[in-house]
């Protein structure tokens, strides 16, 4: 019976009883990584063995056409999707396969959904205040007071993300370039070791897109950013390297300049783009 | 009337007195005398039957004041005078006798006020059709407060029977015979094994000469005679058993042994017997759930709307069906089958209104739909109230649903329950097909998978919310239709099922109309399976408990959607 | 958003202090005319009156309560009556052991009904309620435990919308079929009555009904304020992140599950404790009160009052029960049908209940905290 | 509305008074006081789930006043109904019980059908010391001061019917059903208690089985009772189900064949006013217990029924036991009141003891000590019509027991409110006034 089960892992019910989460190990290398990874819905492989590396510090591009298995990647990461089959570490230390939303998330990973979402009814601030990296457990959390730290770690990433002057005001009434930037300002505050960012520039303007690159190359180097994006212009102004998800599996993997020149991936995906841009 | 206004305790007790004599008749120790007599008026009577052509015209000619006699005593208070009376009849030589005795236990046999006796040939409504008891000739209408009924008990119900079913042995008519064949088991006694020996060697029909067999077999056991017992082995008549189970206190060993022998036997068969009964109980109260929760399926399942009035729809078809025998007196059968179409539009228009009147303006907030429907729900419960009447309804059972189909001896299955479960079944595979096969079930699949996609692909959404509300709110008036042939019709009737319902649904899985059937069944037997150890109340609590576990363990019931559009 | 500890948060919002000054005030002035008032002058409150008065607030208590879960947690519960009534029961069962050898037989420690059903002896599950603190404690605990239970499996096992309002229906519409049995040593349908006496008052003087109504006052605001305090807090903050984008907030590291079945449970602890209050009031607590039906009434005063405002429940409470006092002395059949339309209309046309009628304020003090706490951030 | 006054609450006017105090003055008629008419308050369920049977109530206690009052009232006197609703909610009947007695200060309420309602408000009429008729068969174990029972206990009507079945049907085994509340339960504990002590009838042949309110799947249990009774030995269901569930409860018994001739179903709560709710074809046959039927022929009963039926306005109108109980009930308190000259509730108490009105049945009922009344026990059966042919009655009334002898708990006690004794429970045992275990069993309780 699940309950009893449930009853017996003592760990999900009290707190204190949870392992202290260890620092992410990176010293052999990756810190994500996808070996075999297979889900499929209603037969429907949404993605088909894939193996995945991601090192630490790096900005990862990810691209493909609709259908290709961008977000559900994304959702089995954060573990809101569980796999068919496969692996899916975390550094060298952690099975995330193991583990629910808010643990993966406690690790450090953050996430930013393709649909910007925000929480509506609380001010700018409030989300900023929520998104921070702080004990997260019921009674600190009944008892948590506000103090200047955390006031200046708020203003800062209110001014990165350019929200400073709209900080009382209510997320529902932001622009939807606004609440993209508010999202990121919270993966911001979670402090994460690996952003994965989904569709960051979908409807901002030229100014935004820039500054969002800026964001993006800035964070490299310190945490590690997969950014999972349709628009090529963005993805050749920020990438390093790009990684090609067809049906799936990865198709290819390169600078911009070798994929692109990849006959496979034009095929597939450039193809079109490619005759437009001429 | 019985009794004159009750003056002091002496008088009365004289008259508890008399009373206790009236019940004299109803003791199975005094049959013999008066069936002896039966034997003798038989021996007539099938004289008559041979030469038919002749004495018939000499029964009409018979002596009327006499027959009126034989009447005249039938219409006296004391019930043990009636008994006599009764005796009387049957002794008197009168073709009529048997007429007489079954208008008597139909409680058609009246007096007039002139004194004058007639048969009302049907005593429903105020105006009754009549004939002359003793001339048999038509007297057009009477209304019932000129006519005096005369009055019987069970006692003398009891013995009318036996009368009756000792003169119908010699009946023509076969379905007569088998009747009083059945009756007879366990009813013979010395006077009458005789002549029944004689009967089952001319009788023609073998299920008949079988139970007259039996019948006979059960007398001859209890005078100890052994070979009666192979006679009676295997029957699950519930009086066989008894008739074995009297022989075993008998001081004979060889008797008690082949009793006991007998006997277990038939336990085992009955064993089986039971486990069918209780299947078929769980099917027949499951069939009511499905029927109750299959409606509610498509609006919550596949629209994602809570209605609560969803019960008060079902209430409203039961008050059609109710309405339709009010406009179709005396025919509540054909105003039951008229109550399938008219019963389904009801509902049906109902549910338009309430989409059109609120639901339309909640879009995308289940929760609020859940309160407003519930409003709706406690409107139509006082509107009916108020409008018709605060009281249960009559809705008449029409005769080919009454009754029971006897598989065997022990187990028959009721009918009514019968033909629900049928009905079930039909509008669950017409509702399929509906989904499955025409253009309104694959917009509605559209509309629900994407709305925006159906639109955008020229579907009218709103006007498949209209009619997949409707179809749901139709079936639920079906529903009513069935329901108010096994349960009260009345202001509450909804609220006895909506929860039930829901869980069906819930359980089934929600946006599936399989799950739905298989749920509402498997949720049928097992209330049924537990009940008997359970009891009512505890069997109900735990089918609730069990759901609720189950919820915890698969929240999306027995048969979930699956997909990436059920993620999250 | 203060820097000040959370349970004093809520003095420093206005409408808190406006809602307990209302309170106290009407409290005041209702002892004052039962007390000061001769009978039969027309200022004069009777015993009665403030009775009456006292089970509309312990229904206030009842409906933030359901505000808090429903209001900012976003989890519409049709089964908080259970609560209410495990609560009452709880007291119920105190009550009755105070009769003591009062009852008809005068059996010095069981009920009439135990008496009368031929048991011998007390059922384990009532010894301990002849005292006072443990009964009290129960009023407490029994909800808090079942609502322990029922929310732990449902929360983690992530039920919620609808789904969870239908279980919820369905465990109160359980828990009425299990007390409305006579084996279960509840009273079955006639429950539990003929209370005496109250921690030695007696139950039937006036003085006492006023005790009893102050208490509700009482407990009312402190239950007021403590869910205030909690929907001011961080964790407030959290539970609307929850009502409004649960995965968002699992992904920014909250056990959702966790803070659900912790508001939960002090939800329906509130509710027993309303309950608690309620029954010697009235005199009589029996199964009826596990009706769906009155749960789902319950949050019909929440929705006219205003969903997450808590001020708004208590409004609506007293607003609906005062309304049905009326309509049912007046024109009886009328009531259903002023019930049922005011489910329809406030649903349809008034989201936001009456509280919402003032919004265009509401929106414009909400700025004015807003700012208020973004002072305090920049400061 | 005739005599009747649909008062405002008066929370109205007292909220009012409390919060804005300014609007209330209009309000204070109440206070002044010239020659005012008896109130006579009436507590039945207008709506909700027992409005089916209690708004009748209400209509009979109104058509009596309206009576009294063209017979010129009471004492020189208008008498004047002052009806309130409960809405069959329990705790809803003491507040309006409370209602009436202190702000409408009525003079005698007469309502209640439920147990669990009288037992909601008899604390209130005994604080606030008020005079209550209640008119249902219920299931004794009780007898306040404040309270006259005019309808049955069991000893006037389970013990007789059974009685009756036992030596006019000569049935042998018995099948208890009834819905899970006090008043089958206790009334099922008596009978079995009878039948095995007065008829020695053995253990296999009780068969005993409750079901909830509003029951709706008979199968199994009328399938059980078929078995039940086809051991060859004659049986007899004695039900004592509730309501709605007697529907399809009948329906289930004619369609699995049992017949009133093989297992006859004899019910006390299924009356004229149930029946009309019901296809009685299947039923003919059945029994039901009461102490008045429609079809009792006495000319007080003819009376009535023309009354009842130009009253409502409705020619099929029927009447049943409970309204016969009110009619006792009401003309016993105008007799008790016109003895005492005054409408004082302490005076009518002691005047009512004894005194002694015309029933409907053609005979008399006394009101006794312990203010339960004398009822003739009828046995009707079930006609197609709808009404019931009356088969046997009690040769004499019966005087109703507050107590019971079957039950251990109350076996010794009686109930007597007159001077001196005063007691509603007094232990001829123990010769003290307070229950029967008062005295015995406290050392056991205190032993454990």
């Amino acid at each position: 019976m699940s309950i009893l089960r449930s009853l017996a892992s003592r760990d999900r019910v009290f707190d204190f009883l949870v392992p202290v989460e260890s620092p992410v190990d990176v010293r052999h290398g990756p810190i994500l990584y996808l070996e075999d990874v297979t889900v499929s819905f209603d037969g429907f492989k949404a993605i088909n063995d894939l193996n995945l590396t991601i090192d630490d510090g790096e900005l990862r591009c990810i691209i493909g056409p609709n259908g290709a298995g961008k977000t559900t990647m994304m959702d089995i990461i954060t573990g809101k999707t569980r796999p068919d089959s496969g692996k899916v570490w975390f550094g060298s230390r952690h099975d995330l396969l193991a583990m629910n939303e808010p643990q993966i998330a406690s690790l450090g990973i953050g996430r930013k959904f393709q649909k910007p979402t925000v929480f509506e009814a609380l001010t700018v601030f409030e989300n900023l205040e929520l998104a921070m990296a702080a004990d997260k457990r019921i009674l600190p959390t009944l008892t948590a007071r506000m103090n200047g730290e955390i006031r200046d770690r708020i203003d800062e990433v209110l001014k990165t993300i350019g929200l400073a002057e709209l900080r009382v005001r209510q997320a529902g009434i932001l622009s939807h370039g606004q609440k993209q930037w508010l999202e990121i300002g919270m993966l911001l505050m979670q402090r994460p070791r690996l952003l994965l960012v989904d569709e960051p520039v979908a409807g901002m303007t030229e100014q935004e897109m820039e500054r969002t690159a800026e964001l993006l190359t800035g964070l490299a180097g310190k945490q590690s950013v997969v950014v999972v994006e349709h628009d090529m212009g963005f993805v050749r102004s920020i990438a390093r390297k790009v990684t090609v998800l067809h049906q799936g599996s990865v198709l290819a993997e390169g600078s911009m300049d070798q994929v692109s020149s990849d006959p496979r991936v034009v095929e597939v995906y450039l193809g079109a783009e490619a005759e437009e841009e001429v | 009337m019985r009794y004159p206004p009750m003056p002091g305790p002496a008088a009365v007790g004289a008259r508890a007195g008399s009373a206790a004599e009236d019940s004299e008749p109803m003791h199975a120790a005094t049959r013999g005398s008066w069936l002896m007599v039966l034997v003798l008026a038989l021996a007539f009577v099938l004289g008559l039957t041979l030469t038919a052509p002749v004495s018939a015209q000499e029964a009409e000619a018979a002596d009327d004041t006499a027959a009126q006699a034989l009447l005249e005593a039938l219409d006296v208070s004391s019930f043990s005078a009636k008994g006599e009376a009764i005796e009387a009849i049957v002794r008197s030589d009168d073709p009529r006798a048997r007429d007489w005795l079954q208008a008597l236990l139909d409680g058609r046999l009246q007096r007039t006020d002139d004194g004058r006796f007639v048969v009302a040939l049907d005593n429903s409504g105020r105006q009754w059709p009549v004939e002359d008891a003793l001339t048999g000739e038509a007297l057009g209408e009477m209304s019932r407060r000129d006519l005096e009924r005369i009055g019987i008990n069970n006692a003398l119900r009891n013995q009318l029977r036996s009368a009756i079913a000792v003169v119908d042995l010699y009946a023509a008519d076969v379905g007569l015979r088998r009747a009083s064949a059945e009756r007879l088991l366990g009813e013979v006694d010395g006077d009458l094994a005789g002549p029944l020996a004689k009967v089952i060697e001319e009788e023609p029909d073998a299920r008949v000469q079988e139970r007259l067999i039996q019948a006979l077999a059960i007398y001859r056991l209890e005078q100890g005679e052994f070979a009666a017992i192979d006679d009676l082995r295997g029957s699950l008549h519930p009086r066989v058993r008894v008739a074995f189970n009297r022989v075993l206190n008998s001081d004979d060993p060889a008797l008690v042994d082949g009793a006991r022998e007998a006997l277990n036997s038939i336990e085992q068969m009955l064993k089986v017997n039971r486990a069918v009964e209780t299947l078929y109980f769980g099917l027949s109260l499951g069939s009511v759930l499905v029927l109750a929760a299959i409606g509610l399926a498509i609006t919550f399942g596949v629209m994602g709307v809570i209605n609560m009035a969803h019960g008060e729809l079902i209430m409203l078809g039961a008050y059609t069906t109710w309405a339709m025998q009010q406009l179709l007196p005396g025919q509540p059968g054909l105003a039951l089958i008229l109550a399938i179409p008219a019963g389904f539009l009801v509902a049906a228009l109902a549910g338009i209104a309430i989409e059109r009147g609120v639901i339309q303006f909640l879009k995308g907030r289940p929760l609020e739909t859940l309160l407003a429907t519930f409003g709706i729900s406690l409107i139509l419960q006082q509107l009916v109230r108020t409008v018709i009447s605060p009281l249960n309804r009559t809705v008449i059972t029409p005769e080919w649903m009454s009754g029971s189909i006897a598989i065997n001896d022990a187990l028959s299955l009721t009918l009514n329950r019968m033909v629900v479960l049928g009905f079930a079944l039909v509008v669950f595979a017409a509702l399929v097909l509906i989904m499955r096969r025409t253009r309104l079930g694959l917009e509605v699949r559209a509309v629900t998978q994407n709305r925006a996609m159906a639109r955008s692909m020229g579907i009218r959404a709103t006007r498949v919310d209209i009619l997949t509300f409707a179809l749901g709110s139709g079936v639920a008036g079906l529903a009513g239709v069935a329901l108010s042939q096994l349960t009260n019709v009345g202001p509450n009737l909804g609220q006895n099922y909506i929860i039930d319902s829901f869980m069906v649904v819930v359980f089934g899985g929600v946006g599936n109309l399989w799950g739905t059937l298989v749920a509402g069944l498997s949720l049928g037997v097992i209330n049924q399976v537990l009940e008997p150890w359970a009891g009512a109340v505890m069997a109900k609590i735990i089918v609730l408990v069990f759901i609720i576990l189950f919820i915890q363990k698969r929240p999306r019931g027995l048969f979930p959607q699956k997909g990436r559009a059920a993620e999250g | 958003m203060q820097s000040r500890s959370w349970l004093m948060r809520p003095f420093g919002e206005r409408s808190t202090l406006i809602f307990l000054a209302v309170l106290l005030a009407a409290m005041a002035l209702v002892t004052l005319m039962h007390l000061a008032v001769p009978p039969g002058h027309s200022l004069h409150v009777s015993a009665y009156t403030v009775n009456l008065f006292g089970k509309y607030l312990s229904y206030a208590l009842l409906a933030v309560a359901v505000d808090l879960v429903w209001g900012y947690l976003g989890i519409l519960s049709l089964g908080h009556g259970a609560f209410f009534a495990m609560g009452g029961y709880a007291m119920g069962m105190y009550l009755m052991r105070q009769i003591g050898d009062r009852g008809v037989y005068g059996h010095p420690v069981l009920p009439d009904f135990m008496v009368f059903l031929n048991w011998d002896s007390l059922p384990w599950y009532w010894h301990g309620f002849d005292m006072a603190g443990f009964a009290f404690l129960m009023v407490l605990l029994a909800p808090g435990a079942l609502a322990l239970i029922f929310g732990f499996l449902a929360f983690r096992s992530r039920v919620t919308g609808v789904y969870l309002s239908i279980i919820t229906q369905a465990l109160t519409f359980a828990l009425m079929l299990a007390f409305f049995r006579n084996e279960m040593g509840f009273g079955g349908n006639n429950g539990l009555t003929d209370f005496r006496e109250i921690l030695g008052f007696n139950l039937r003087s006036s003085e006492t009904r006023l005790g009893l109504f102050l208490a509700s006052g009482v407990a009312l605001a402190v239950g007021y304020l403590l869910c205030r305090a909690i929907v001011t807090s961080k964790l407030g903050r959290v539970c609307v992140a929850t009502r409004d984008a649960e995965a968002r907030t699992r992904f920014l590291g909250y056990r959702v599950e966790r803070f659900q079945l912790f508001v939960f449970v002090v939800s329906a602890m509130l509710a027993g404790l309303a309950g608690a209050l309620y029954v010697p009031q009235v005199g009589i607590i029996n199964p009826s009160e596990f009706s769906p039906l009155f749960s789902i009434e319950i949050v019909l005063w929440v929705a006219l009052g205003g969903r997450a405002t808590l001020y708004g429940a208590v409004i609506g409470a007293i607003l609906v029960n005062y309304a049905k006092t009326v309509f049912t002395g007046v024109m009886p059949d009328a009531w259903l049908f002023a019930l049922g339309g005011l489910f329809v209309l406030v649903t349809v046309f008034l989201p936001r209940g009456v509280a919402g009628l003032l919004s265009l304020r509401l929106r414009r003090r909400r700025d004015a905290d807003a700012s208020f706490s973004a002072k305090e951030a920049s400061a | 509305m005739n005599a009747s006054r649909r008062i405002m609450p008066y929370p109205l006017r007292s909220t009012a008074a409390a919060l804005l105090s300014v609007a209330t003055l209009g309000f204070a008629s109440h206070a002044v006081a010239q020659q005012e008419p008896i109130k006579v308050g009436i507590l039945h369920s207008l709506s909700g789930t027992m409005a089916i049977s209690e708004s009748t109530l209400k209509d009979t206690v109104e058509m009596l006043i309206a009576q009294q009052n063209e017979q010129g009232g009471l004492l020189g006197r208008q008498l004047e109904a002052v009806v309130v609703d409960p809405a069959s909610n329990w705790p809803l009947f003491a507040e309006r019980a409370r209602e009436l007695l202190e702000q409408h200060e009525v003079d005698v309420v007469f309502g209640n059908w439920t147990s669990v309602s009288r037992k909601a408000v008899l604390p209130v009429f005994e604080e606030l010391n008020g005079l209550l008729f209640y008119p249902v068969q219920y299931e004794g174990e009780e007898s306040s001061e404040n309270v006259f029972y005019t309808g049955a206990a069991p000893n006037q009507q389970a013990i007789p019917a059974v009685e009756y079945l036992l030596n006019e049907v000569g049935v042998e085994r018995f099948a208890l059903l009834g819905t899970d509340y006090v008043y089958p339960r206790t009334t099922n504990r008596i009978l079995e208690a009878f039948l095995k002590e007065e008829h020695g009838i053995a253990d296999e042949d009780i068969m005993i089985n409750y079901t909830p309110f509003g029951h709706s799947d008979w199968q199994n249990i009328v399938a059980e009772v078929r078995r039940f009774g086809s051991e060859g030995k004659k049986t007899a269901v004695i039900s004592t189900i509730n309501g709605d569930a007697n529907v399809p409860f009948y329906r289930e018994l004619a369609n699995q064949g049992i017949d009133a001739a093989d297992i006859p179903v004899i019910a006390f709560s299924v009356g004229e006013q149930e029946l009309s709710g019901i296809d009685t074809g299947p039923l003919v046959g059945h029994l039901a217990a009461w102490n008045y039927f429609m079809s009792v022929d006495s000319d007080a009963n003819y009376d009535f029924i023309d009354a009842w039926i130009d009253y409502t306005g409705d020619e099929e109108a029927v009447t049943n036991d409970p309204m016969e109980a009110h009619y006792i009930g009401f003309n016993m308190w105008a007799e008790a009141v016109r003895k005492a000259g005054t409408t004082e509730v302490d005076a009518v108490k002691d005047a009512i003891i004894g005194v002694t009105v015309p029933n409907l049945t053609g005979g008399y009922a006394a009101m006794m000590p312990n203010h339960h009344i004398t009822k003739p026990v009828l046995i009707g059966e079930v006609q197609d019509n709808g009404q019931f042919d009356i088969v046997w009655q009690t040769p004499s009334t019966v005087a109703g027991d507050a107590w019971s002898d079957y039950l251990p708990g109350s076996r010794d006690l009686i109930s007597d409110w007159r001077k001196p004794m005063e007691c509603g429970n007094f232990n001829v045992a123990s010769g003290s006034c307070g229950g029967s275990t008062a005295a015995e069993e406290a050392e056991a309780a205190l032993a454990e």
